[in-house]
């Protein structure tokens, strides 16, 4: 634990801080774009979304794993993860219930051509998507950089936020 | 509604939901986990009556879209891992009480199930291969699951050779893609028949087949062989097997192997690729099967780790099921599926029996047991019938297959290969008779004085197992008819319709492109085989 | 033209993939293995693929963040060579084998850059640029293939990305036996 | 040529995954064989002066899309393969993370010696 306290001290300062915070925003703002226009443009729900990780990274980057924890603790990432995943499975069933006996129906209507309320439940998909891909990489990334344990070590050092019972 | 895709979106949404569950409320995720297991369980028995049909995901006809293929080979696989299932669901709650992260097995192992059905129902092969993908990630981690030392071990190699197994598998779809533009199955299998396809092994020999073709075969035959764990293969089933809790020891050994190794390997090659009898496919798959059914035996022989012998006489077993079906006879290819039908039970039967064991006394060493008879009748008497049926005693369901994949060498004559099954039949007599001996008869010691019977929902689905061990021998009856074993096959509603639907490669062609038939709940014409 | 640079390219690729699998030290062969990710987003660029390129540029930054931050520590510098025993020549064999049938194999593909309709007229994805925009009201054929046609299979991909992660959390448990139910002769 | 390439790659991939000793090389060796598989799709996908498979412009403009546009099946498959291919790297990583902390070695010889 010790290592890790030192270690955001390092990454802290006005500077880095600052221009952090302005980069971050400009890549969620970008991730959110390429997530709205996946119908249209390059990209997508899953593109949309690892960019939108990549904003959290940064974050972590900048000021150490504490602050993301604190901003998106591991359970809400994981319960974001499942709720994004099961909305997407819930537009795949809607098939199922509004257009009688197809999964994976596009029910919505298909709305103007190369519009952004457009391609029925495409665009929707995506946010489900990209709100799961997000949880995910999240919950991925902080899995893996708290495993920085020495080895050896007993499993005490493992984080205790994904403990279950 | 037709419920062919629920066999698929039940149990993902089961994983998606289940890690929601609050913490404390650990009595829900099990009730949960058998209601959902029950429900695919019910569709699954009651799909065997249904129909024959494709379904089109999206509204979009194959090949345009990805479509669920329901005939007789998938209707079997689906009613084999959804009755396994269940009752192998009915021994979590109890066991896994000793192992923390009860949500995150249950939604791995929901997850896992639906892969499997996935992969049995597809139509697509790069959905196939998603699928496949679904089910050995969730099995790779539930291997892993007690994250002591030879677990992560065990895990990592597995995850090493399916990846590599996998990658295989995608790089012959994208050679078939690049040769053919298409990875619908049925697509495929249409156009391989315009272009000659492999079609037995005399055209190998001319030279006429396509190397593109034959390069994505064995491709097929690497990939899926890898994850069927069949022997130049097999190195990762036997540490990877008895390292799982043993719930899915019983999965991986019973159902996983199955599912995404041998079933996704004959429909490969058999409704797209082509087999035809004493062809060049088909010689491989017998010679594989026959391969690893001595070693598998052979190495299982010297074992004294409960379930590492287990683990060992599964790689055995699946070579009986692959010569079966390599011989690509009728009654070949029904038996071998009869047998992987037989084996999934019995497997999975003794695996939970070794697990319910390890379960009191904490130990795997058959060495250290003894006796145990007398304090857990039931485990014993239940691993009794199991070992007779894996030894292939009558009137168990393992002899009649075992005796149709010899009738069946015979017919073909094949005499080396019956020869070889009656062999391996004998040491896994002996093999088994040794688990017995030292385990469950033979004086009781002193250290397992105070241990007791499993629990009631452990023992439960052990009988209900059992059950089936003795109850799917009557599968058997139907095919002896009067008029010989072939005519009792044609008029076979269960064994005989999947054994017709797997070699009938037109009729699976023009099944996967009719275009979507509007569902009759009372339609009681279940006999369709396509022809 | 094109051609010659995705070959150039694709050498470039594979020398880093020797680089990154035979060098010694492992901050070098993941930064090894970033460069061969982005020369490989630049392929696909040139390939008129904006989508994958996307997500494999975007992909490639996290996954080497992930991968130097929880991989490289100071205990390990350097690591170990390959395998020197009859197990290396077996496997040389097996993949050469491999690489000849391959090589006869790919020897059938029709030429690259190939219109698609030329080698199969009836493929599905004619009609998927034909008639994508129209049946699925999205502009990007990708999208419309990924979450409409073959959406089922984006569930699929979804469920493995889902099933990963579930997976790896669940092997970070701090404790994953109870103690205390061990003992065989407890009910 | 392009395509003998991606086979070379994947053998590379493939002897890598055979014969190197390290867990996180084994990984890496991996990760070159599933990109292999994904270049020779896109490839196989190009057209000669094709354009991107995104439709942008009016209805008329349509029919100059259709005979230009890349293949876009092989690039939909591909992200799901990346995909794939970040959740199997993942798991692998944890394991291979874990398998440290047990052993302190990412040596897989030492740590089947250690396993005994």
């Amino acid at each position: 634990m010790k290592n890790l306290a030192a270690e955001e001290r390092e990454g802290m300062s006005v500077i880095v801080g600052t221009v952090t915070h302005w980069v971050c925003a400009f890549i969620i703002l970008y991730g959110l774009y390429i997530v709205a226009y996946g119908h249209l443009t390059p990209g997508g729900g899953f593109a949309g979304g690892v960019i939108l990780a990549c904003g959290f990274m940064i974050l972590m980057l900048a000021f150490g794993k504490r602050r993301l924890v604190s901003m998106l603790p591991i359970s809400r990432a994981a319960m974001l993860d499942c709720v994004g995943a099961f909305l997407f499975w819930l537009l795949a069933f809607g098939g199922m219930l509004f257009v009688g006996n197809v999964f994976f129906k596009n029910f919505l209507p298909h709305g103007g051509r190369l519009r952004l309320w457009s391609a029925g439940i495409i665009p929707l998909c995506n946010v489900a998507i990209a709100l799961k891909v997000t949880a995910s990489l999240v919950l991925a990334l902080v899995a893996l950089s708290v495993l920085r344990v020495k080895a050896g070590g007993s499993d005490e050092e493992f984080i205790t936020d994904i403990d279950e019972e | 509604m037709d419920v062919l895709p629920l066999m698929v979106a039940l149990p993902m949404a089961g994983g998606f939901l289940l890690p929601l569950v609050p913490k404390k409320r650990s009595l829900v995720t099990d009730v949960v986990a058998v209601a959902l297991a029950l429900a695919l369980a019910v569709i699954a028995l009651s799909l065997i009556g249904s129909p024959d049909r494709a379904y089109h995901m999206g509204g979009w006809t194959a090949p345009i879209g990805i479509n669920l293929v329901l005939d007789g080979t998938s209707k079997l696989m689906l009613a084999v891992i959804a009755v396994v299932t269940f009752s192998v669901v009915l021994y979590c709650p109890t066991y896994m009480t000793r192992f923390t992260g009860k949500r995150k097995f249950y939604s791995l192992f929901l997850m896992m199930i639906a892969g499997m059905n996935g992969v049995v129902l597809t139509g697509d092969l790069f959905n196939l291969f998603v699928f496949l993908e679904i089910a050995s990630i969730a099995s790779y981690a539930l291997v892993a699951f007690g994250c002591e030392r030879d677990e992560l071990e065990a895990s990592f190699r597995y995850l090493v050779l399916g990846s590599v197994a996998s990658y295989f598998l995608l790089f012959g779809i994208a050679l078939l893609y690049a040769k053919l533009g298409t990875v619908n199955m049925a697509h495929l299998s249409q156009k391989i028949a315009e272009v000659g396809g492999l079609a037995g092994g005399d055209v190998v020999a001319a030279g006429k087949a396509s190397p593109l073709l034959v390069f994505a075969t064995v491709l097929f035959i690497c990939g899926l062989g890898l994850k069927a764990a069949l022997v130049p293969f097999h190195a990762w089933l036997p540490d990877a097997h008895p390292s799982a809790p043993t719930p899915i020891s019983a999965m991986l050994s019973g159902l996983l192997i199955k599912a995404i190794g041998v079933y996704a390997l004959a429909r490969v090659l058999f409704s797209v690729i082509g087999v035809h009898e004493g062809g060049a496919v088909s010689t491989v798959l017998m010679g594989l099967g026959a391969v690893s059914m001595i070693l598998g035996v052979l190495l299982a022989v010297a074992q004294w780790d409960y379930k590492r012998l287990l683990a060992y006489h599964s790689i055995s077993q699946i070579g009986y099921v692959v010569l079966g079906i390599g011989l690509a006879t009728p009654l070949g290819v029904a038996a071998g599926l009869f047998h992987l039908l037989n084996h999934a039970v019995f497997k999975s039967l003794l695996f939970l029996n070794a697990g319910a064991v390890e379960y009191r006394t904490g130990t795997r060493e058959l060495g250290e047991m003894g006796g145990l008879n007398k304090k857990m009748p039931v485990t014993g008497a239940t691993s009794f019938l199991a070992s007779m049926s894996i030894a292939g005693i009558p009137p168990f369901n393992g002899f009649f297959s075992k005796l149709l994949i010899i009738v069946a060498c015979f017919q073909a004559g094949r005499w080396g290969y019956a020869l070889i099954a009656v062999v391996v039949s004998v040491l896994t007599l002996a093999s088994f008779l040794k688990v017995q001996k030292y385990a469950f008869f033979g004086p009781l010691k002193e250290k397992w004085q105070n241990i007791r019977e499993v629990p009631v929902l452990m023992a439960a689905s052990m009988v209900l197992l059992a059950v089936l061990c003795l109850a799917t021998s009557v599968l058997a009856f139907k095919l002896f008819d009067k008029d010989g074993l072939e005519q009792g096959l044609r008029n076979d509603r269960f064994l005989g319709a999947a054994q017709r639907s797997l070699t009938d490669r037109e009729g699976y062609v023009t099944r996967a492109l009719s275009p979507a038939v509007e569902f009759k709940p009372t339609s009681t014409d279940g006999t369709d085989d396509g022809t | 033209m094109l051609m010659n640079l995705i070959v150039v390219l694709l050498m470039f690729v594979a020398i880093g993939a020797i680089i990154a699998i035979w060098t010694r030290d492992l901050l070098s062969a993941l930064i090894a293995m970033g460069v061969v990710g982005f020369t490989r987003t630049v392929v696909f660029v040139l390939l008129r693929a904006p989508d994958v390129a996307i997500t494999q540029v975007v992909v490639e930054v996290l996954l080497l963040v992930i991968l130097i931050r929880s991989a490289v520590r100071r205990e390990v510098h350097t690591v170990e060579g390959g395998r020197k025993s009859a197990g290396a020549a077996l496997a040389a064999a097996l993949v050469v084998v491999m690489l000849v049938l391959g090589v006869i194999a790919v020897r059938e593909l029709r030429p690259f850059g190939e219109p698609l309709e030329q080698r199969a007229w009836d493929a599905p994805a004619l009609t998927y640029i034909d008639k994508g925009t129209e049946q699925t009201g999205a502009g990007n054929i990708v999208t419309a293939v990924l979450l409409d046609y073959r959406g089922y299979d984006t569930l699929g991909e979804a469920t493995v990305l889902f099933t990963a992660v579930v997976g790896a959390i669940a092997l970070l448990r701090r404790k994953s036996r109870r103690s205390g139910v061990e003992a065989p002769d407890e009910g | 040529m392009v395509y003998l390439l991606c086979l070379v790659l994947f053998a590379i991939g493939l002897y890598g995954v055979l014969t190197q000793r390290n867990l996180i090389k084994i990984i890496i060796s991996l990760a070159v064989a599933e990109s292999a598989i994904n270049i020779f799709l896109v490839l196989l996908g190009y057209r000669v002066n094709g354009t991107a498979p995104i439709e942008e412009g009016t209805l008329e403009q349509h029919a100059a899309f259709v005979n230009a546009s890349v293949d876009p099946l092989p690039q939909a498959m591909v992200l799901t393969a990346i995909v794939i291919g970040v959740g199997v790297l993942a798991l692998s990583m944890v394991i291979a993370m874990r398998l440290y902390h047990r052993y302190g070695t990412y040596d897989i010889t030492k740590i089947r010696k250690l396993r005994g």
